[in-house]
C-alpha cells in the first residue's frame, strides 16, 4: 500500500497541506485571542461545561492496529464537521470572513484529495453533499458563542495534529 | 447581560459618555455551575486584562453576587469579565462589553457640487471630533411632503457621498444636511438650502483663438467654447492673463452670455501673455462653483509700428 | 441577411478564410420598392466604396436578381452594398458585412504561477499570429468529473488571466490549457499538468545575519528567514556571493530544510563580499519557480591574524 510512488507523493503533498491548514487555524486562534481576549483553555474549563462543542472522533488514527481506510474516513468525517462549525467562527469574526472561507476551501480540498487517494487505492469512500446541512449550534449568549468559537478552533487544532501524525506514520511505514 | 446559566453579568449602562461611572453586578448560581458546588465561591472582576475589586455578598436563593463600580470609565471599548477562583486558576464565567465615547460631533463645512455628466449631487463635509462609538452618518434632504428623506450614505467612514439623479429635483430649492447618530445622541450639520443647478460644477471652457485687434490698438479679441453640456445655461466667465514678469494675474470679470467671444484692451505691444478662462452658471446663489481654470494658452501681441 | 422588403442581399459565407471566394446575390422585389416601379432596374454592387460587377437576370415573380462572385476576398472586414441606378444616383438598398481572417493560431508558451498572497493561479501565454476575427480566448482546466471548466477569461485582449482560489484544487494535479475560438475554428495550447502548489511563486528570503566563524577559519555562518506564508513548506534555497572584483557570482546550492542557517567556507580574509539568496518550494516538478534573489547584503570577512 504505502510503497507505491503515487501514494508517497500523495502523503508528501498532503502532509504539507495539513501543516498549512494547522498554520491557518493557529492564525485564527491568534485573532480570537487578540480580538475576543479568549486565549487560555485553562481559564474556560467551567464555562465549557455549559456548552456542547462538536469534537470529531479520531480514535481510528490513534490505535496501535492502525488502519489507513478507517483512519482516512474519520479524518474526512472530522473535516466535514469542522467545516460546518467554522460558520460559527465566521459569525464571530466578521472582519476575517476571507480567512475563514480560505480555510474552509483548504479543508474541502484536503478531504477530496484523501477521497481520491482512497479511490485510487480501491478503498470504500463516502461522497458528502456539497452543501453542509448540519444545523449550527445555538448559544444562549454572545459570551457563550465566543467561548464556543474558541473551543471549536482548539479542538480542530488537536484533530489536525492527530491527523498529521497519522499521515506521517504512513510515510514511515515505507522506504521513501 | 451574560448567560442566565451558571453566571450572569449585568452592566448599566452598556454605552456611556467617556469618563462617567459604570456599575456592574455578577450573579453566580452555584447549583448551575458544574464543578463549583463544593467550592467557596470567590468572585473576581477583570477589566480587559486588569484585576478590579468588587464587593461580594450572598444574594437571594443561595446565589453569590458581586457589585462593581467603575467611577470614571475612560476606555472607549473594554470587556468586563466575571471570574471565580477555581483550582488555582481564574475561571472566566461571563463577560459584558462596555463602550464609551461622546455624542456625535456636529458635522460642518457641508458643501455640494452637481456633476453635469451624470447629474449626481456629491456633497462633502467635515466629520468633527471622533465620538469613538459606532456612528451612522447619513445625508438627508427635505422631501416634497416635508419629511426627511435619505439622500445617500457615505461608504466606510468617508465624509462624502452622492445623491443620485433619480432622487433629485432640478431647478427647485432643496434643504439638505448631514445627520450623525450614535448611542449617545444625534447631531445635524447646518441645513443647506440650494437648487442643485446652482452648485453645478462646470468643466472649464476652451480658449479657441486669441488675436490682436489690428490697426495698432492695444486690444485683443478672444474666442472660447463653453464646456459641453452647458449649452442651455447662462454663463458668467472670467479671464485672467499675465506676462511672464508680472507678479500676479490680471483678472477680467463679467464676461457673460453665450457669445463665446470677448475683447479686452490695455496690453503691451510685442509681449507674450498667458491666458486662462473659467466659467460658472449665472445664478444668484453664493454657492455657485467656478469651473477649474481652462488649460493656459500663450499669445504674443503684435509689435507697435514705428510712428512718423 | 438584408431586409426582406424591397431588396435583400445574401452572402455565403459571411465569415471566410482570407483570400477565399465569396458569392453574393441581391434580389429586388420591384413592387415593394416605392419609387422604383416604372424604372428599369439596374443593380449595381459596391464593395465598401468600390464598384464591382455582378450578373443580373430576371428572377421568379418579377424580381430582379444579381449574382456576384468575389474570387479572392482579401479584406478583413468589408461592406457589400446592393444598389440600383435611380435618377442618376446609386441608391443603396441593402448591405451585408463580410469578414475574413484565419482560424485562431495555437496559443503557446503557456506558463502559470501561484501567488501565495491570494492563492490565485496566474497563467500567461503567447497568442500567436492575429486571426483578424473576433476571437474568444479562455483558460480552461479539467474539472473533477473530467469536464472542461472555464478557469478565467483574459480581459480586453490580454494574454494572461488569473484562476481564483475558489476554483482551484490545491495539492492535486490539474490539467490546464488555453482555448481560442473564432468563426473559423478553435485552437488549443499544450495542456499543462500541474499541482498549483508546484508553481508557487515565493517572495525572496531575507538574509538576517552573516558572521565569520571565529578562530581563523575561512568560513562564514549566515542566518536567513524564509518569506511569510511559507512556514509549512519544505524549501530548497541557493546562496550566491561575490567580491567586487570577482567576474561572476559563486553559487552555493542545496541549502535546504527549514533551518534558516547555513555555513560555507573558502572565503578570502579581510574581503568584502555581497551575498544574495533565493528559495523555491522543494518539489519534483521542473516547473517550480525560484523566488527573486533577496536584497543584497554586504559583509567583510575578518582579517587573518599575523602568524608566528
Amino acid at each position: 500500500l504505502s510503497g507505491d510512488q503515487d501514494f508517497q507523493l500523495f502523503l508528501q503533498r498532503n502532509l504539507e497541506f495539513t501543516r498549512k491548514i494547522r498554520g491557518d487555524v493557529a492564525a485564527l486562534q491568534r485573532v480570537v485571542c487578540d480580538t475576543l481576549q479568549l486565549c487560555k483553555e485553562e481559564e474556560l474549563v467551567l464555562v465549557r461545561q455549559d456548552l456542547n462543542i462538536a469534537q470529531a472522533p479520531l480514535e481510528q488514527c490513534h490505535k496501535r492496529t492502525f488502519q489507513a481506510e478507517t483512519c482516512f474516513s474519520q479524518i474526512r468525517a472530522g473535516l466535514r464537521i469542522y467545516h460546518g462549525s467554522l460558520a460559527t467562527i465566521q459569525a464571530l469574526l466578521p472582519g476575517h470572513t476571507r480567512m475563514v472561507e480560505t480555510l474552509q476551501l483548504d479543508m474541502a480540498n484536503l478531504s477530496s484529495n484523501i477521497q481520491q487517494q482512497m479511490e485510487d487505492l480501491g478503498l470504500a469512500t463516502v461522497t458528502y453533499p456539497t452543501e453542509n446541512q448540519d444545523p449550527l449550534p445555538t448559544f444562549s449568549s454572545n459570551f457563550h458563542h465566543q467561548v464556543g468559537g474558541f473551543f471549536i478552533l482548539a479542538n480542530f487544532q488537536r484533530f489536525l495534529e492527530t491527523a498529521y501524525r497519522a499521515l506521517r506514520h504512513l510515510t514511515s511505514l515505507c522506504p521513501t | 447581560g451574560g448567560t442566565l446559566g451558571c453566571a450572569s453579568v449585568t452592566v448599566h449602562p452598556r454605552i456611556v459618555p467617556l469618563g462617567s461611572a459604570v456599575t456592574a453586578s455578577c450573579t453566580i448560581q452555584r447549583e448551575l455551575c458544574r464543578g463549583l458546588q463544593q467550592e467557596k465561591v470567590r468572585i473576581r472582576w477583570m477589566l480587559d486584562s486588569k484585576l478590579v475589586a468588587g464587593s461580594q455578598y450572598q444574594g437571594p436563593g443561595g446565589t453569590e453576587v458581586s457589585n462593581l463600580t467603575l467611577p470614571r470609565f475612560n476606555h472607549t471599548h473594554a470587556r468586563l469579565w466575571c471570574c471565580v477562583e477555581w483550582n488555582g486558576t481564574k475561571q472566566r464565567l461571563s463577560m459584558a462589553e462596555i463602550r464609551a465615547g461622546y455624542p456625535p460631533a456636529k458635522p460642518f463645512n457641508l458643501s455640494c457640487a452637481l456633476n453635469l455628466s451624470d447629474y449626481g449631487l456629491t456633497c462633502q463635509w467635515e466629520q468633527g471630533t471622533d465620538s469613538h462609538l459606532p456612528t451612522s452618518v447619513v445625508l438627508k434632504y427635505m422631501g416634497s411632503r416635508g419629511e426627511a428623506v435619505t439622500g445617500c450614505t457615505p461608504r466606510g467612514g468617508h465624509s462624502h457621498c452622492t445623491v443620485p439623479r433619480q432622487l433629485l429635483h432640478l431647478y427647485r430649492q432643496m434643504e439638505i444636511w448631514v445627520s450623525a447618530t450614535n448611542a449617545l445622541g444625534t447631531a445635524e450639520s447646518e441645513h443647506l438650502c440650494i437648487d442643485p443647478m446652482d452648485v453645478a460644477k462646470l468643466d472649464p471652457p476652451t480658449l479657441q483663438s486669441i488675436q490682436s485687434i489690428p490697426f495698432q490698438t492695444d486690444c485683443i479679441a478672444l474666442a472660447w467654447d463653453a464646456a459641453r453640456g452647458t449649452e442651455h445655461m447662462e454663463l458668467q466667465c472670467e479671464l485672467r492673463y499675465r506676462a511672464p514678469e508680472d507678479p500676479a494675474w490680471a483678472l477680467v470679470t463679467g464676461i457673460g452670455g453665450r457669445a463665446g467671444t470677448a475683447q479686452h484692451c490695455g496690453f503691451l505691444f510685442g509681449t507674450q501673455y498667458r491666458f486662462q478662462m473659467r466659467c460658472r452658471r449665472n445664478s444668484a446663489s453664493p454657492l455657485a462653483h467656478w469651473s477649474e481654470w481652462s488649460p493656459g494658452r500663450n499669445y504674443t501681441t503684435h509689435e507697435k509700428a514705428p510712428t512718423g
